[in-house]
């Protein structure tokens, strides 16, 4: 019969047309994904983006190869036909199986994303009270650097060496744990190449996670618009060998002494005065 | 009692006598005299040490601007008449339904108070149309500066006020872009009624929209504002007067939106004609009523949510600021709550005017319209559960990331319905590709890749990179302008027709529609790119490295800006000059409005109409013999 | 037909307003080239000058080396990969730092700054500095002192005289990179009346923000 | 038909469709001051729970207890007086009508009264500002809410004037109906309001 006809050749296109677009996305594209296999949670975004243009790319393959089909095969050629389709008002059968497939999808990918983010964090802002501390974590303690964003440059306070920077050195293999804060208004500290995003809130210390691999220069942008300078509040960051970070550290103790010792004492959040409006 | 009479003609009267009385002149007059009331002779008055303090340092005063645009508003509106009613009422006079619903057939009722549904959608046409060209103009010249790395044509200052500018006049105008036109004008219609519940709230949500717009371009005189279209908080708190145009702006919208919500959702609960049972809804009211409970519910919290906003600039509270006991994901949490539905108060009429425009282009009934329903419906619910999606990383505990990722991606259930059935109508349908259809086409194309990517901005471990980046931006340009502006166009072509009484240029829609889609793709698919490239939303600046793409991406917009033209000079030309009267039914569709004779008499129907069992009555029915033959057919 | 053209008048008025907003952009002023080098001179005050659309709001202006001619330009072009000298005179008073780590100069030759040309300095207390010279970009931060608040020739409004208005003299050198637009802004939160004194001039070009041009 | 015609005679619309657009727009309303209210009541405890910087309250915050109870108190009054009378007689609906709208308007002056007595500010941290912002919203809405109330009593005066010529006494009734619902549904917010800006 004629719909059977057209159905046998919508899943054969379907097939023909996923098969390789799959095959590009698994082995040509993932490889390449976003943000690059930076760092161990950044290696598992990338992970995560790979299972989703797997599974994205047979369905719309799916809905595209089915449009294109309808528009060429049942397209009305003769502009002054009054034939009229078939009066079909549905179908029980197809209803069931598309709820029973897009239901086992979207569970599917709620869980795999919910036990992903629960390994390590991923890298995103967990605020103050982290559910997903990964393992490395607990054990040994991790180096903490605290991001104080202000209007607008990023500032990296080392707690353990007692100076704050404007810039961003981390030693390699190691488990870094981010605090990130505002001294006035949302930031956004998105350290592209280590995975992690972190939005710097006044009065909230926002913990992300990391776990730094080899040697690697890092984009730092903010991704939450904070006013005039948004789009120049950027910098560069480095993850370097251990022994020439701790000589890094140790230059920045004396070089930064000055200033080190007018810094307030060491806190997850400081309230500046606010200058209301008021005065 | 006795049968309305109604008379068709009314005494004409000069052009200055027509000046006079209430109408759009008076308003903006008095408009003008409330600014100056309530800026100078009441806010300049009032006194107090903080305020006196923050006029000799900052130079302003948000309360006078504040009372300026209240008494601005309240004059503008008295203007309008729309005071008459209401004192009538309070003085104790019968309530009346039919008052200014004819207001003559000239185009000076198109000026004034008139609560003939079919004039206000023409009002509300207009009157977005304008606005959303001066917001794609403000995208336009967004995409001018980003031809290059660095500052180069406008200031910072200048950059995030056309950002803002360009995402609430959008967000802001067109979340009525749907419902104002189109659901003001066929509801009543479909359902066969004369006029709206509320016909005189009909106007005033017209006219508290065109408001909302001038106020919003007067942000330019402060200096504009920086916080884009989701003013956080407390980044608005530190901006000029300019932000509080903003918060005038979207707490009219707000307030236009509810009371458009709850009187298209009570004209479909109270005056569906006799026959006209809920399962005979036309699907385009089941769309208008699921965004309508939307609108009811969701935009009040944002009105209460700008109104601390503007409480802390003003009286001094400290709702979001953090030193002072207050919380910036306050601001959050209440935008979101409002945010997530505003996103599907603009998706849910597209979707509702594919399903609806289908049918007639296929020739076949609308494919499991008991689904279809569903699909809306549930798309409504869901949209209140999800808004912390927005908060993924803003370091707000993270415990309910996992349910909050699960109900994002649970909205893909009810929007999977919608496809589903928009693929079972076009299955085996006799499809005829007119211009409106041609939309529809893109419209399924566009929104099947904004949805997918809402996917990856849904699983949090995928959003750690993508959120707040010109990925997201992408997204929602999909699903909005893929899937509003889309269908905006399509019902412009389908029923504009009727509406205006004029033919279109179906050459010049089928280069409008080509030459927009084609653009449009090429405008926002790089855009993808850019966002997992490491580029966030809203910068005047980026790495040296992406310019390529960016230059391809403004030249594409440059493209869309074209086509917009192709579509204004297909409008002006048909509206102004050729001006061939439409035909009464020119797609052969079987909807009651199409019924009609072109234009549409001021009482729509002389007797109320009565309707059959099926709402699509397309399509040969299937031969007897022999067993139903599935659809979409499942092996 | 009237009501077109009147329409239209509006749309065009509005269009004429949107315009100039646009284009709004801060003049320019270059670095003076002698043989002593190339030389930066700026002025910080309380106040715009009165006539000034923002005569309450805080701002930098250019003047020439004796602190007269003042111009308020906040883009200052500067020749590629050169020592230039940065005079600021500093006729505002102190608000305090937000971020105490910025009262380190950053990025000058030797790290360090002067006042009225005494010893040269690293770092000075928050509540005596009222402004920071930055640009982020460069890594360049210099705490600028302000002058006593209880001084009383102090200046109000822009033009003042260093010799008949209380004065501090900031100067530091810095070398300039390679060509290209670089930002600077200020870090104390001096824009009194606003939320955190980050409002109005602190997020307006042209007032405490501006432009280095490098050629 | 000829749509020249100067007059056409229309079939009318059935009379209950205005009635049931009361009964149905006043609950929808309902619907929509609920979602704005409650933008306040998550304030109220949002900021409560989070207590920034210990900025809940910042210095002596006392509330003025005596005047908060006789708000709400006058409030429940005239809301229980005009619900109940919604399916009464004209002349027991006029009597509560104009006993709600007199108690709404003290109850309106009581809380402006009680801004100027206060010992603490809108700046006083986060429960002052859900203090103020809460109710003075609230006032505001109750005076539209009193409004409404005005129209229903204006009416029926001149109804009864009249001698009842030209009235719809079912639209009229209608009308009492949807505005005695609304009432009684913001009082009960004012009720909450009181209970948890003054007892919680």
């Amino acid at each position: 019969m004629a719909q059977t006809r057209h159905f046998r050749n919508v899943v054969m296109l379907w097939l023909i047309v996923t098969v390789p677009f799959e095959a590009l996305m698994i082995f040509v594209l993932a490889p390449g994904m976003p943000p690059g296999n930076g760092s161990v949670q950044a290696a598992g975004q990338v992970t995560d983006n790979t299972v989703l243009f797997g599974l994205a790319t047979p369905v719309t393959t799916a809905v595209l190869v089915f449009l294109g089909y309808c528009l060429y095969a049942f397209r009305e050629r003769d502009h002054s036909s009054a034939l009229e389709g078939p009066a079909i008002r549905g179908d029980a059968g197809v209803q069931f199986w598309w709820l029973l497939t897009t239901t086992t999808l979207v569970l599917f990918l709620a869980a795999y994303g919910s036990i992903r983010l629960l390994q390590d964090g991923s890298g995103g802002g967990q605020g103050p009270n982290p559910i997903a501390v990964p393992a490395m974590a607990k054990g040994d303690a991790p180096l903490q650097v605290q991001v104080v964003a202000q209007q607008w440059q990023f500032d990296y306070r080392y707690p353990k060496y007692g100076f704050e920077t404007p810039d961003l050195m981390l030693p390699a293999n190691t488990m870094v744990e981010f605090h990130v804060t505002s001294l006035d208004v949302i930031h956004s500290f998105w350290a592209y190449q280590l995975g992690v995003k972190a939005d710097a809130n006044p009065g909230v210390d926002n913990i992300a996670y990391v776990h730094t691999l080899g040697p690697l220069t890092i984009n730092v942008r903010c991704a939450e618009l904070c006013g005039l300078w948004h789009g120049y509040m950027f910098d560069t960051g480095h993850v370097v060998p251990q022994a020439e970070f701790a000589t890094w550290a140790q230059q920045q103790q004396t070089l930064l002494a000055p200033g080190s010792k007018r810094l307030p004492k060491y806190s997850r959040t400081y309230f500046p005065s606010p200058v209301r409006r008021s005065g | 009692m006795s049968a309305i009479a109604i008379s068709a003609s009314r005494p004409t009267k000069s052009f200055w006598q027509r000046l006079g009385g209430f109408n759009m002149f008076t308003g903006i007059a008095l408009g003008i005299a409330g600014w100056f009331i309530g800026y100078y002779a009441i806010g300049e008055n009032i006194t107090g040490h903080t305020l006196t303090y923050y006029k000799a340092q900052a130079g302003e005063n948000d309360i006078a601007v504040c009372l300026g645009y209240v008494l601005g508003v309240v004059g503008f509106l008295v203007g309008m008449g729309f005071a008459n009613y209401p004192v009538r009422r309070m003085l104790g006079h019968p309530p009346s339904l039919t008052e200014h619903e004819s207001e003559g057939e000239g185009a000076a009722r198109y000026f004034r108070l008139c609560t003939d549904h079919k004039v206000v959608a023409v009002q509300y046409l207009i009157g977005i149309g304008t606005f959303f060209f001066v917001g794609g103009l403000n995208a336009m010249f967004i995409r001018t500066e980003l031809l290059s790395p660095n500052t180069h044509v406008f200031g910072p200052n200048q950059y995030l006020t056309l950002v803002g500018m360009h995402g609430s006049m959008m967000m802001g105008m067109m979340t009525s872009g749907i419902l104002g036109p189109f659901a003001n004008w066929v509801v009543p219609l479909m359902i066969g009624s004369r006029r709206m519940a509320f016909p005189r709230i009909e106007a005033l949500t017209f006219w508290l929209l065109m408001a909302a717009g001038v106020i919003l371009v007067t942000t330019i005189f402060w200096g504009g504002f920086q916080t884009g279209w989701t003013g956080y908080q407390p980044l608005g708190d530190e901006g000029t007067a300019g932000y509080d145009a903003y918060i005038g702006f979207f707490g009219l919208v707000g307030l236009s939106m509810t009371l458009l919500g709850l009187n298209l959702m009570a004209t479909i609960i109270t005056m569906r004609a006799p026959g006209m049972t809920w399962s005979r809804l036309p699907i385009f009211c089941w769309g208008v009523v699921a965004t309508a409970i939307l609108m009811v519910l969701a935009a009040p919290m944002l009105i209460a949510t700008l109104l601390m906003a503007g409480m802390d600039r003003t009286v001094q509270t400290g709702f979001y600021i953090a030193a002072i006991g207050g919380s910036a994901y306050l601001f959050q949490n209440l935008f979101w709550v409002f945010g997530h539905p505003e996103v599907y108060i603009l998706a849910l009429p597209g979707f509702a005017i594919v399903m609806e425009l289908l049918p007639v282009f296929t020739r076949k009934p609308l494919w499991g319209y008991r689904l279809a329903v569903a699909g809306l419906l549930g798309v409504a619910f869901l949209s209140f559960f999800v808004w912390q999606h927005h908060l993924f990383v803003s370091g707000i505990d993270a415990d309910l990331r996992p349910f909050y990722m699960l109900s994002t991606e649970m909205i893909s259930l009810p929007t999977g319905f919608t496809f589903l059935v928009v693929m079972g109508t076009l299955w085996r349908g006799r499809i005829r590709l007119t211009v409106p259809m041609l939309f529809c086409v893109g419209w399924i194309f566009n929104f099947l890749f904004g949805g997918i990517s809402g996917v990856f901005l849904s699983d949090v471990p995928s959003d750690v990179t993508t959120h707040g980046s010109f990925f997201s931006m992408a997204h929602f340009h999909y699903t909005i302008m893929g899937g509003l502006v889309f269908t905006f166009f399509a019902a412009v072509y389908y029923w504009g027709p009727k509406m205006l009484n004029v033919k279109f240029d179906e050459r010049l829609g089928k280069i409008h529609f080509w030459t927009l889609f084609v653009a449009f793709n090429s405008t926002f698919g790089p855009l993808f790119a850019l966002g997992f490239l490491g580029m966030p939303r809203r910068v005047v600046t980026y790495p040296l490295g992406l310019q390529g793409l960016n230059d391809w991406v403004s030249i594409s917009a440059y493209c869309i800006g074209l086509s917009m033209l192709v579509f204004l000079y297909n409008v002006v030309k048909s509206t102004v000059f050729t001006r061939e009267p439409a035909e009464d039914n020119p797609w052969q569709a079987k909807s009651i409005e199409f019924s009609l004779p072109t234009p549409v008499p001021v009482h729509d129907f002389e007797r109320l109409p009565t309707f059959d069992p099926d709402p699509y009555p397309y399509g040969v029915e299937p031969a007897p013999i022999g067993a139903p033959v599935p659809a979409g057919g499942v092996a | 037909m009237g009501v077109a053209t009147a329409t239209a008048i509006v749309c065009a008025a509005i269009g004429l307003y949107i315009g100039l907003y646009l284009a709004n952009v801060p003049g320019s002023a270059a670095a003076v080239t002698s043989s002593q080098g190339t030389s930066l001179y700026l002025a910080t005050v309380p106040a715009a000058a009165l006539s000034d659309p923002h005569n309450t709001w805080v701002s930098y202006y250019a003047v020439n080396s004796s602190g007269g001619d003042w111009r308020h330009d906040t883009t200052y072009v500067l020749p590629a990969h050169t020592l230039v000298h940065v005079t600021i005179f500093q006729y505002d008073s102190p608000s305090g730092i937000r971020n105490q780590f910025l009262s380190q100069a950053q990025g000058t030759t030797g790290g360090t700054f002067q006042v009225n040309g005494a010893a040269p300095e690293q770092a000075i207390a928050s509540a005596n500095t009222s402004h920071i010279f930055a640009v982020p970009q460069l890594g360049l931060s210099v705490p600028l002192q302000g002058v006593s608040g209880t001084a009383k020739n102090a200046c109000a409004n822009a033009p003042c005289s260093p010799t008949a208005n209380a004065v501090e003299k900031v100067t530091f050198t810095f070398r300039t990179p390679g060509k290209g637009l670089y930002r600077w802004q200020c870090f104390v939160p001096c824009a009194a009346g606003y939320i955190d004194g980050f409002g109005g001039p602190m997020q307006t070009v042209g007032y405490m923000d501006g432009f280095l041009k490098v050629v | 038909m000829e749509a020249s015609a100067v007059h056409l005679e229309l079939e009318p619309e059935p009379r209950h469709w205005q009635r049931r657009a009361l009964w149905v727009g006043a609950r929808l309303w309902c619907g929509s001051i609920s979602f704005f209210f409650v933008s306040f009541v998550f304030a109220y405890f949002y900021l409560k729970s989070l207590d920034t910087n210990h900025g809940w309250k910042i210095g002596h915050v006392t509330i003025a207890a005596g005047i908060g109870v006789s708000i709400a108190a006058l409030q429940l009054v005239s809301a229980v007086a005009l619900r109940l009378s919604s399916h009464r007689r004209p002349g027991d609906q006029l009597a509560a009508g104009v006993i709600a709208l007199l108690m709404g308007l003290t109850a309106v002056a009581l809380q402006f009264y009680e801004y100027t007595i206060l010992n603490f500010g809108a700046a006083s941290g986060g429960y002052a500002s859900v203090f103020f912002g809460w109710t003075s919203m609230y006032a505001i809405f109750e005076l539209g809410g009193l409004y409404w109330i005005e129209t229903q009593v204006a009416t029926m005066l001149r109804a009864r004037r009249n001698g009842g010529t030209g009235v719809d006494h079912a639209l009229a009734q209608a009308g009492f109906e949807a505005c005695s619902f609304y009432w009684a549904y913001f009082v009960a917010i004012g009720v909450l309001a009181y209970v948890i800006l003054y007892i919680l």
